[in-house]
C-alpha cells in the first residue's frame, strides 16, 4: 500500500460513514455473544430492510462495549444511546421508533451514567464502534496512521524516544518501562529479532486483553508493528489463549486483511521495512504468559519459565533478541505516536502515566470492562463505576491482580491504582483483574480457591512452587474443615516468605499474595476458623463439623 | 577468550570465567553451597532453590547454580534466612512423596538425606503426601520408583544432552509431574532407551538404580564422574 | 512423507492425510509440535499413543517430548471424551457465585468426577478458568451452549435433556 | 535434688530405637543417677503417670489405643520427644498410608491372604486409625532425634542435653534411615 492509498481509503470509509444518519453497533463480544447477540444482529438487520431505512442507517457487528451486565448491549449512534438486554423484539422496536421515528426508547436505555463517567477510553478508543472483521473500519478512524507516520517521518529510535518519553510501562503486570524494553532489543546483537504479543490471559476473571483483541485487533498489529520497526524485528508472533475463539478468529482474519493490504509483509508503505505476523495458539496453561515460558511454548515445548539473565531482549526465541509485550501495551503506541508522548503523560499520575483497563466482577452492580485512568482509587472504581455491592450487602474486601492479586480491605479503598501503591498494599497491577467481595465471601476460602488456581497452573519446575504451594493449599483446606491450630498462622506465614522469595518465576513469587493478604487484613477470619472453629461468611465446615452463621 | 572477573563469596576475593555460574565459581574455590538438582557437565536447572545465595545490594535470593557471576559481585552463602529457605525446600522434597530411607536401595548414598542431616531438617512442619506410584521393574537391568522422585531432571538432562538420546522427559506439570520413557511406557518397552545407565548413575536419591546391588556398591560418585569424561571426550572429538 | 517413517497403528484414512499435510505445510518444524497438536485433536478428538507416535516420527522429535508437552498444556485430551460434554467456568467470578455448587451437584447427579467421563461414556465434565462471560456468572456450558446466571438445578435439568437419562446412579 | 523423671513409650514401631536406647550401654548406668524411669516397656507401669519431665516416644501413631495414650502423654509431659524415624515422621509404618483404602487393604493382606487359618480380621482389638501419623500430626511435638533406629550416641547426646536444660542441635548428627 502506498501512503496515498491509505489517505485515499479513509476519506472514502469516513464519507461513507457520513452518509449513515444512524449507526446501529451491536456488541458481538464473547461476553454478549451466549446471550443471543448473532439473533439481535441479523433482526436488527431484518428490521432496518423491512423498514425501508437501509440508507440512512448502518447496523455494524462491533465488539465489547463495555457493560457485561447487560449484555446483549448495543449502541446507537449519534448520540451514544446504549440500549440494554437487547432481543430481536426490542431490536425491531428500536429501529421502528429510535430510527424510524426518531425518538429513543427510554424505557430499553442503560441508564446509569456513573458507569461511564469516571471512565476514559485510550486502549479501547475504538471498541463497540467499529466493525474489528473491517479493517476500513479502523483505518477510517485514523487507523494505520501511526504506523504511516512512523515508517515515513521518524527513524526507530525517535520511536523509542518518543514511547520512552509517554512514560507507558507495560501492561502485563510487571509495570517495566516500555521504552527502556525496547531500547534494550534495538540495542541487542544478533539477527533476526522477533516482537511478541503476549495474549495469553490466563487469569480467571480477567478478559481486558481477550475483549481488546476481539474489538480492536488493528490496534494491537499497527501497535506490533510500530514496535518492530522500533526495535529492527522482522517477525512478530501473537501468543494467544486458544480458550479464546472469538479473539482467535477475529486476529486471524485482521492479520489476512492487513496482508492483502500490504500493511503486513513486504516493504511497508513503500518503505525498506517488511514485518510479518504469525498466530500462535496456547492450549491451556496459564504459566505460559510468563515471558520466559511464552519463548518455551512458541518453540513447541513444555511452557516452563527458565531464569533470566538472560533476558529476552538479549536471548529470547530460538537465542535472538525478542520484544515482549502485552497487547494493551501495544494497543496504546498507536495513539502515542499520533497525539504524542506529552499528551498521553499528561494523564494518569506522574509516575504512572496512560490507563489501565481492568475486567471488574464479582459482587458488584456493574460488572463489566474498564478503562481508566492511572490514580483513579479503588473507592472510585468499585463504588462509583462499579455501583457497589448488591442492595443488603456489605463491602468486604477487593481482590486487585488477578489469581495472585492480594485482596484490599475497606480501609485500604482510597489507595489510588498504580503499580507502586498496589505493589506496597500486597496487591499487585497485574493483567488488570479487579473482583469484588462482599459480606458472603469467607476470606480463608477465597484465599483457599486461589492457591489450587496456582496449584494446578504451577509448572512444577521449582520446589517452592511446585510442592510448597500444594502444601499450603493442603493446610488453608484443613482451615475450612475446623484443621489446625492458631500456632499454624506463623508456619503459614514462613512458607508462604518461602514460596515468595525462593520461587524461580512470577508466578510462584506471587501466588502467596492472597494468603498473605488475608492473613494481614482478616486475621480474625482465620482465627474463628480455627479457634471458634466457625466460618462468619457460613461458606465452610460443609462436612459436618461446626456450623456456620 | 573469554574475560575474567573478580567477585568474593563470603569476603573471599576469587577469579572467575565471565558466564560461568556463581555455583560452579564457588566449588572452584573450595567454598561449599549446598545443592542437589545441580550436575556438573550438564545445563543448570534452578529448580530445587537449595542452592539459594544472597547478593549484596539486592534484597532477593538468587539460585547460584543459575546465576552467572559479575564483576565485583558480593556474594553471601549463609545466613538465617538462607538456612531457613533451604531447609524448607529439603523439608518440601521430603514431604511431597513417601521417602522412606530405611527401605530405600539409596539410604546411605542419598543426596537428600545427606543434605536434611546437614540442615537439620529433623522433621516435617507439612503432612507428607504418600504418593503410590507403580514401581517400574520391566528393565532387565534398572528399576524406577517414582515414588522416590525429586523431579531434580538430572537423568532428564543427562540423558538429553550427554547420551543426546532425550528417552526421559517430564509428563504433566506442577504436583503432578513425573519422569517418564517415551510415551510413559514401562521402561523395559521404551525403544528410545539405550540402556546406558547414566540416568541411574546421575539420580540424586533412589528413585533410578541398577537392580540388585545396594547403591554404596555402585559407587556413584566415581560413576558420575565417568560421564561426565565421556562428555568431555565427546565434545573434544 | 519423507523417507524412513514407519507408519504406526494409525488408519490410513482422510484425517490422517489432512494431518500429514499440515505437518508438511508446517515444513516439518519441531516448533510446530503445538500447533500439530492441535490440528491433531481437531481431526481426531483426543490424542492417543498412536497418533502421538506418528507426530513424533514426522516431526523427528522424541516422543518423551511429545509426550510431555501434550500432557503438560490442559486442553490436550488423552482420552476419549463423552458423547456430551459439560463445562463448568471456575474463574474467580464464576466461583464466587456459586460454581462450585454447580459442579458438585453435576458430579453427584451423574456419577462422573471433573476431568473424567461417565462410565457409559454418554457424559464428561470439564471445569475451565474463566470463558470470560463474568458478568453472567456463574456460567456452564452444555454441548457449546452457555447458560448464564444458573443454579444448580437449571444446569442439571438442561443436562438431562441432552444427555436424555435422568441420573446416573453411584455404583 | 529431685531425679528427672522419664518415660519411654512404644508404640507402633519395631522396638528397635528402645533396643538403641538400651544400648547405651554403661552411659546407662551415669543416667540412672539423674533419672527416674516412670513408665516404660521395660518396666511394669500399667498406666502412664503425670508430672512426667521427658518422654520418649518410639513408633507412629497406628490405633485409637495409641491416640489416646499419646494425648495422656501429651498432657502429663513437660518435654516430649519424638524417638526414631517412625515418630518423627511416619516411616515403615505409615507405608500403608500409600494404599489407596489403608486400612482394610493392609488387613485383608495380614489377615486374610496370608493367612493359613481363621481368615478373618480381628475385632476386638483397637481399631486402626485411617492413616498411620506421626505424632506431630497429633500432638505438639519438642524434640525429634530421626534414625531408623537413632543411634545409641544421639539418644545419649539429646538426653544429656535436654538433663542440662539446653537445645541439642542436631544439624549434622542424625541420620534418618
Amino acid at each position: 500500500m502506498k501512503p496515498d492509498e491509505l489517505r485515499n481509503l479513509a476519506q472514502k470509509e469516513d464519507e461513507l460513514r457520513k452518509s449513515y444518519r444512524y449507526r446501529i453497533n451491536v456488541c458481538c463480544s464473547s461476553g454478549c455473544m451466549p446471550f443471543g447477540a448473532l439473533k439481535v444482529l441479523s433482526a436488527f438487520k431484518d428490521a432496518v430492510k423491512e423498514s425501508g431505512v437501509e440508507e440512512e442507517c448502518y447496523v455494524a457487528r462491533t465488539g465489547c462495549i463495555g457493560t457485561c451486565s447487560i449484555a446483549p448491549a448495543v449502541l446507537v449512534e449519534p448520540g451514544d444511546y446504549l440500549y440494554q438486554n437487547v432481543t430481536p423484539e426490542k431490536a425491531k422496536e428500536i429501529v421502528k421508533e429510535h430510527i424510524v421515528n426518531n425518538r429513543p426508547v427510554k424505557s430499553m436505555l442503560y441508564g446509569n451514567e456513573a458507569y461511564f463517567k469516571k471512565q476514559l477510553r485510550i486502549v479501547l478508543r475504538n471498541a463497540g464502534k467499529i466493525d474489528p472483521l473491517r479493517i476500513e473500519d479502523y483505518i477510517a478512524v485514523g487507523g494505520y496512521y501511526a504506523l504511516l507516520k512512523a515508517l515515513t517521518r521518524m527513524t526507530p529510535e525517535g520511536v523509542i524516544e518518543e514511547v520512552a518519553l509517554s512514560g507507558l510501562k507495560g501492561r502485563g503486570g510487571a509495570g517495566f518501562l516500555t521504552g527502556l524494553k525496547w531500547r534494550y532489543v534495538a540495542r541487542a546483537t544478533g539477527s533476526p529479532k522477533y516482537v511478541i504479543a503476549n495474549l495469553d490471559e490466563g487469569d480467571p476473571g480477567v478478559f481486558a486483553n481477550r475483549t481488546l483483541a476481539e474489538a480492536d485487533p488493528h490496534a494491537i498489529i499497527e501497535g506490533m508493528t510500530i514496535a518492530a520497526y522500533a526495535v529492527g524485528a522482522s517477525k512478530g508472533y501473537i501468543y494467544v489463549r486458544s480458550e479464546y475463539p472469538l479473539a482467535v478468529e477475529t486476529l486471524k482474519k485482521a492479520i489476512e486483511a492487513a496482508k492483502s493490504m500490504g500493511l503486513l509483509g513486504e516493504k511497508i508503505f513503500e518503505t525498506a521495512f517488511s514485518f510479518d505476523i504469525e498466530l500462535r495458539l496456547g492450549a491451556g496453561a496459564f504459566v505460559a504468559g510468563e515471558e520466559t515460558a511464552i519463548l518455551a511454548s512458541i518453540e513447541g515445548r513444555r511452557a516452563m519459565p527458565r531464569p533470566r539473565p538472560p533476558y529476552p531482549a538479549q536471548s529470547g526465541l530460538w537465542g535472538k533478541p525478542t520484544l515482549i509485550n502485552n497487547v494493551e501495551t501495544l494497543a496504546n503506541i498507536p495513539v502515542i505516536l499520533l497525539k504524542g508522548s506529552e499528551w498521553f503523560s499528561s494523564i494518569g499520575t506522574k509516575n504512572c502515566t496512560g490507563t489501565k483497563c481492568f475486567s471488574l466482577t464479582g459482587k458488584v452492580n456493574n460488572p463489566g470492562l474498564i478503562e481508566v485512568p492511572m490514580g483513579i482509587t479503588l473507592r472510585e472504581v468499585v463504588f462509583e463505576i462499579g455501583g457497589g455491592v448488591p442492595p443488603g450487602r456489605r463491602f468486604k474486601a477487593v481482590q486487585v491482580g488477578g489469581p495472585s492479586g492480594g485482596f484490599l480491605p475497606e480501609q485500604l479503598l482510597d489507595l489510588p491504582i498504580d503499580y507502586e501503591s498496589l505493589t506496597k498494599a500486597g496487591a499487585i497491577m497485574g493483567s488488570g483483574g479487579i473482583v469484588v467481595l462482599d459480606d458472603t465471601s469467607c476470606m480463608v476460602d477465597t484465599a483457599k480457591f486461589f492457591t489450587e488456581f496456582c496449584v494446578d497452573e504451577s509448572c512444577g519446575k521449582c520446589t517452592p512452587c511446585r510442592a510448597g504451594l500444594y502444601k499450603l493449599y493442603k493446610i488453608l483446606d484443613g482451615f475450612t474443615q475446623g484443621e489446625g491450630d492458631i500456632q499454624d498462622l506463623d508456619k503459614v506465614e514462613d512458607l508462604c516468605e518461602f514460596i515468595k522469595e525462593a520461587s524461580l518465576c512470577g508466578l510462584g513469587q506471587t501466588a502467596p499474595n492472597p494468603t498473605l493478604t488475608t492473613l494481614k487484613y482478616f486475621r480474625d477470619e482465620y482465627v474463628s476458623h480455627i479457634v471458634e472453629k466457625k466460618c462468619p461468611a457460613g461458606k465452610c465446615f460443609k462436612d459436618g463439623g461446626g456450623a456456620g452463621s | 577468550m573469554s574475560k575474567t572477573v573478580e567477585l568474593t563469596i563470603d569476603g573471599k576475593k576469587v577469579a572467575a570465567k565471565e558466564g560461568d555460574n556463581i555455583l560452579k565459581v564457588a566449588r572452584e574455590n573450595n567454598i561449599y553451597i549446598p545443592a542437589l538438582c545441580y550436575l556438573e557437565g550438564v545445563s543448570s536447572l534452578g529448580g530445587c532453590r537449595v542452592c539459594v545465595v544472597e547478593i549484596r545490594g539486592s534484597p532477593k535470593v538468587f539460585a547460584s547454580c543459575v546465576t552467572p557471576v559479575a564483576e565485583g559481585m558480593e556474594v553471601i552463602t549463609d545466613s538465617e534466612r538462607l538456612r531457613r529457605y533451604r531447609k524448607w525446600a529439603i523439608e518440601l522434597l521430603l514431604a511431597e512423596r513417601p521417602h522412606v530411607c530405611s527401605v530405600c536401595v539409596a539410604n546411605g548414598n542419598c543426596e537428600l538425606q545427606q543434605l536434611a542431616t546437614e540442615l537439620g531438617v529433623d522433621h516435617l512442619r507439612v503432612d507428607r503426601k504418600w504418593t503410590n506410584y507403580e514401581l517400574d521393574l520391566t528393565h532387565e537391568r534398572f528399576a524406577y520408583d517414582p515414588n522416590r522422585c525429586i523431579l531434580c531432571t538430572r537423568c532428564i538432562r543427562v540423558c538429553d544432552e550427554v547420551e543426546g538420546v532425550h528417552a526421559i522427559d517430564l509428563m504433566l506439570r506442577g504436583k503432578n509431574s513425573k519422569v517418564i520413557f517415551d510415551l510413559d511406557d514401562k521402561w523395559g518397552f521404551a525403544e528410545s532407551c539405550t540402556s546406558c545407565g547414566k540416568c541411574s548413575a546421575v539420580c540424586p536419591v533412589g528413585a533410578l538404580y541398577v537392580k540388585g546391588k545396594p547403591l554404596s556398591e555402585v559407587k556413584k560418585k566415581e560413576l558420575v564422574s565417568f560421564v561426565m569424561s565421556r562428555r568431555s571426550e565427546k565434545t573434544i572429538g | 512423507m519423507p523417507d524412513g517413517v514407519q507408519q504406526t497403528g494409525l488408519k490410513t484414512d482422510r484425517r490422517l492425510t489432512l494431518l500429514e499435510a499440515a505437518i508438511k505445510k508446517h515444513q516439518y518444524r519441531k516448533d510446530a509440535l503445538l500447533e500439530i497438536l492441535h490440528i491433531a485433536q481437531e481431526l481426531y478428538g483426543y490424542l492417543d499413543k498412536d497418533l502421538l507416535t506418528h507426530i513424533s516420527k514426522l516431526l523427528r522429535l522424541p516422543p518423551s517430548h511429545v509426550y510431555g508437552v501434550a500432557t503438560f498444556y490442559n486442553l490436550f485430551k488423552l482420552k476419549k471424551p463423552g458423547a456430551h460434554v459439560v463445562t463448568v467456568c471456575m474463574g474467580t467470578a464464576c466461583y464466587v457465585k456459586g460454581a462450585e455448587e454447580i459442579v458438585s451437584a453435576i458430579e453427584r447427579d451423574f456419577n462422573v468426577k471433573r476431568g473424567g467421563t461417565t462410565p457409559d461414556g454418554k457424559l464428561s465434565l470439564f471445569v475451565t478458568r474463566c470463558i470470560g462471560a463474568c458478568a453472567m456468572a456463574p456460567n456452564t456450558i452444555v454441548d457449546g451452549e452457555t447458560i448464564g446466571k444458573a443454579t444448580p438445578d437449571e444446569v442439571l435439568k438442561k443436562i438431562r435433556a441432552v444427555v436424555g437419562v435422568e441420573k446416573v446412579e453411584a455404583r | 535434688m529431685a531425679k528427672v523423671r522419664l518415660a519411654t513409650v512404644w508404640l507402633s514401631g519395631c522396638s528397635g530405637c528402645h533396643m538403641s536406647f538400651l544400648d547405651q550401654d554403661e552411659k546407662l548406668l551415669e543416667l540412672a543417677g539423674e533419672i527416674e524411669l516412670v513408665y516404660s516397656p521395660i518396666a511394669d507401669v500399667k498406666n502412664f503417670p503425670e508430672n512426667v519431665d521427658i518422654t520418649l516416644v518410639e513408633g507412629a501413631v497406628g490405633n485409637e489405643e495409641q491416640l489416646e495414650l499419646l494425648k495422656r502423654i501429651r498432657k502429663n509431659t513437660k518435654i516430649l520427644v519424638a524417638l526414631g524415624d517412625c515418630a518423627v515422621n511416619g516411616n515403615v509404618t505409615a507405608l500403608r498410608n500409600s494404599l489407596n483404602n489403608s486400612v482394610e487393604e493392609v488387613l485383608k493382606k495380614a489377615y486374610v491372604e496370608n493367612a493359613t487359618l481363621k481368615q478373618n480380621t480381628p475385632t476386638h482389638v483397637p481399631r486402626l486409625l485411617k492413616k498411620a501419623l506421626a505424632l506431630n500430626e497429633a500432638v505438639k511435638v519438642d524434640f525429634y532425634v530421626p534414625g531408623c533406629p537413632p543411634s545409641a550416641n544421639l539418644i545419649n547426646y539429646v538426653l544429656n542435653e535436654l538433663l542440662e536444660g539446653r537445645t541439642p542441635a542436631l544439624e549434622g548428627r542424625f541420620k534418618y534411615g
